[in-house]
């Protein structure tokens, strides 16, 4: 991949940061975890979305970090903000209280319908692979507007049937879906390395919707763990643009620790 | 990032507060913004549903004013002073005209906010066992425990006002807000509001407040308009800009017993005034300057740079 | 009873301030109102109780006055306070956790078991007389783990059926009581301008404990609504000391405004 | 008005923390109290039960060591950088024993602070619908509520730890405790607590918390001791005083992933330490300088001299 890589002249890391920002034009208010969704929405403020306003899951309103943050934590993310707040307020007041238009997820296992997986590879009471756990995923699942889902794809994490259902998507039944009665109604999108897939609005089910250039259906078909809906004008994912590639490069992640 | 949500207080409350809303303005002793009181008096709304832990002064004088068909409260009463009579004679004899109250205790009313702040659809509270607040009050209902079926626990509704309107020390053109001193249950009922006026004695550049975020109160992600209002809040205070007018508080006695001594009042002190500014003016300097407390300064904290 | 007050040295509120603050001592938390009960903690600090913590029911934690508060929340007990809390947090992690050893309530009506009324006199729904109503009456007689009452007695606020219970009192049945499973146990004693009442550890009823100097079995019979319980070593109030009286008046109420 | 609480750490632990123990070392990110963690290893303390939104590599360190036969946490990562490797041994091969483990979402973890904190029976949240989290944890519970029947929420009982210990900028040798920065789940972990330890990185005189009283996260009469140990939460940070060494966490990935790795990192820096101070040498000069941040102090508020 790499040579692909030099010949697009953007890393696959690069096209979805580029791609996922592109999505939250007109959205109000994010929250924001740390790594790729960081630097995907600190892109959006600097392009098609200058008033964004970032939430950071730590507590942290009106960040101005003078560094790339490392952790979500970060003291930088505090220095120089506009607003502090406990733990219980941000989930209570802000999240559960439906203030979070757009919110981040990823995931070691997806499905068809946006059902995320982080807690267990192998079975819960002797895992194979002891995953996080949700931390605030479930929450946010449930109670943010819209939820993006950033991960690369493949066979092992684009699965048939999770090992564990940590944080709900579609059920597949659009009737079942609209009468939750939750802020949130499922992944609104996924960005991968291969290309974007949005969600169908009868079935609930992720559906091919551009592939990034150079990127063919084959490989996709490789990459998922089942026949994979593809909506009738696939597109192709525009690349990112030289002024996108330079907020990357120069300011979000000069030493591209997560663009590369 | 977001746009100035700057406003008068006429434009504020013009644009805001409808008739029939459901209006808190909080404040426990503290920052209770009678200005926005008296404005909404001047703008002669009606039918308005008016939720406060305690009533205070400012109530009696709104429900004086013939502002509100109904009242949601845990206290009410003059502070060490006396009673609120405007409210009494409307409960007592139906004087002017009936006024429907639905009462709580302290932290019923506290727990209402917190729930409707969280969209939460109860929120539970060890109070009210053996006492006949449930029984006048269909709201307050009970649960079991589903961790101790011996564990039966009363639980209070959500209150989720149309608007609530909190004053502050000082907040920027984006609504971020910092106070300090009593807090009371501002940032609860901010929260759980549909719209939110923010009334503040100080507009700040946002520099001030972003050298010391863990003193904002409420974000102003949630808030509608900034008004800045100086002295808004007297008789109530402002910590470290007045004290509060006792004085005022003992002559509300004698003034609210009688309702034309009220209604002189309010023609002399609300209709008769253009805004809260010639309130401050006829109010005057000897009494501003007789409640300006001394200094009395925080000290810094350091919050490092990390570049 | 003006000579009287003269004769004896003190005032009706003075006494009542000196019986009480000596209940306070050895207690650890106390849950502070305004007006009598403050002067009474103040006291109490000052004499029996140096190590007793003051919470102001406003949220502060601490106070140094610089002057005798004349509301609740005064701004003199939040400068130079130790801590400032929300309301929420007063009531949720104090109160109803159990922190709070003793707190003072009053009312306009009280009944032989210390149920109190602080919402009508009269039906509810058109009452003669609208009292205040709960404040934090009700949580403070449910979750302080001992109540004291402070109030002048009179047939019609020692009644023998309260118009409304705002604040549950003991039951009458100590089986029922010892059941309810609440930090509250019912009022420990209520002080009078004639006598020092306790509760029967039996009946949960309320027992004439000691008389104040000068007055009589009968005058307090006078001013009770019911037959009241008498101890069998009935006792005398010890008057207020020359130094509590000095503290009162030099520096806890200088202008007599609650002690007079 | 209370006696002092200052004590040592190790006096601390010593007195406050006992075998078979629930212990919360809370902290999000910010102010993790890694030299409690050490102290705790250091006295050989078994059979504990450990709570924390985040175990983080202070509870990978305790749990290699052998401390506890519980974890009760909401996510088990090294934030940004790889995994616990300790903790996933025990979970994945009970190597070299199995560890139990009570697993929540984050606002679940919270919410059960609160809980416990507010001696609520239980706590209610809109989390884990159709999610397979309250499959393999039968604590979380659902309820419907009293005002709508439609809505049926889950709730999650309350957490009450034994000892919390919580680390913060300054202290008062009473235990009033300033902290600013994140201050994630501390305030309602001591709350909830039977008994609290506040670690501070500077024990400062009261008239320094009476100066600014909103600034007060925890009063002193929930506290126990007060143990004054500067860079405590190395690497995690302290607002204000030293940045997280992001390097170390880089490095535990390596340390925690070899049993005997781990093992001698705990000889060298814990076990064949003294205590924290030998550790803060150790590190050395170097370090500290290059985690040292900037200043940015937060500005004086003004609270008013009411005589």
């Amino acid at each position: 991949m790499a040579t692909t890589e030099r010949d697009l002249g953007y890393t696959k890391n690069e096209i979805m940061i580029a791609a996922s920002s592109r999505q939250l034009a007109a959205e109000r208010i994010c929250f924001v975890g740390i790594g790729l969704p960081n630097i995907v929405c600190n892109l959006a403020q600097r392009t098609v979305s200058p008033s964004l306003q970032l939430v950071y899951e730590a507590g942290v309103f009106g960040a101005r970090p003078a560094r790339l943050p490392l952790s979500i934590g970060d003291p930088t993310l505090v220095s120089g903000s506009t607003a502090v707040t406990s733990m219980f307020e941000l989930f209570a007041f802000y999240l559960q209280a439906g203030l979070i238009d757009v919110a981040f997820l990823g995931g070691a296992q997806i499905d068809r319908f946006g059902n995320l997986n982080t807690t267990v590879i192998g079975s819960y009471d002797r895992p194979k692979v002891r995953l996080p756990g949700s931390g605030g995923a479930c929450e946010i699942a449930i109670n943010a507007r819209k939820v993006m889902v950033i991960m690369r794809q493949a066979q092992r994490s684009f699965v048939p049937e999770l090992h564990f259902r940590t944080s709900p998507g579609h059920s597949g039944d659009p009737a079942h879906d609209r009468a939750r009665g939750w802020f949130g109604t499922g992944p609104t999108s996924v960005v991968t390395d291969l290309g974007t897939w949005t969600f169908d609005e009868e079935t609930g089910e992720m559906t091919l919707w551009t592939l990034h250039p150079g990127v063919s259906i084959e490989q996709v078909r490789e990459n998922t763990g089942w026949e994979p809906r593809i909506a009738d004008d696939l597109g192709e994912t525009p690349p990112p643009t030289t002024d996108e590639l330079r907020l990357i490069r120069e300011e979000l992640d000069p030493e591209g620790v997560h663009a590369k | 990032m977001s746009e100035s949500k700057v406003a008068s207080m006429r434009d504020a409350v013009a644009d805001l507060v409808r008739d029939g809303d459901t209006v808190a303005i909080e404040g426990f002793t503290h920052l209770i913004c009678f200005a926005a009181g008296h404005e909404i008096i001047r703008q002669r709304r009606r039918d308005l549903t008016l939720a406060r832990m305690t009533p205070d002064v400012i109530y009696d004088q709104m429900i004086g004013a013939g502002v509100a068909r109904k009242l949601i409260f845990s206290w009410l009463g003059n502070p060490g002073v006396g009673s609120l009579h405007a409210i009494r004679r409307r409960i007592e004899q139906a004087d002017p005209e009936p006024l429907e109250i639905e009462e709580y205790s302290h932290f019923g009313m506290v727990c209402r906010y917190v729930a409707g702040a969280s969209n939460l659809p109860f929120f539970p509270i060890r109070s009210y066992y053996e006492s006949d607040i449930p029984k006048v009050n269909p709201n307050i209902r009970t649960l079991t425990s589903p961790y101790d079926d011996a564990t039966e626990i009363y639980v209070v509704p959500p209150l989720k006002p149309d608007i609530t309107i909190v004053h502050a020390q000082r907040a920027t053109k984006d609504g971020d807000t910092q106070m300090w001193g009593l807090l009371g249950c501002q940032k609860e009922a901010a929260f759980a509001a549909d719209r939110v006026i923010v009334v503040c004695e100080e507009l700040v550049d946002e520099a001030v407040v972003r050298r010391d975020p863990n003193r904002t109160v409420i974000p102003g992600v949630v808030v509608d308009a900034v008004v800045e209002q100086p002295f808004a809040c007297h008789p109530s205070y402002t910590q470290g800009y007045y004290d509060r007018d006792n004085a005022f508080y003992l002559q509300w006695e004698a003034i609210s017993k009688h309702p034309e001594a009220l209604e002189g009042w309010l023609k002399e002190w609300v209709y008769g005034l253009d805004g809260h500014a010639e309130y401050v003016e006829k109010v005057g300097a000897a009494t501003w300057g007789a409640l300006k407390p001394g200094d009395a300064f925080s000290g810094e904290v350091n919050y490092g740079e990390y570049a």
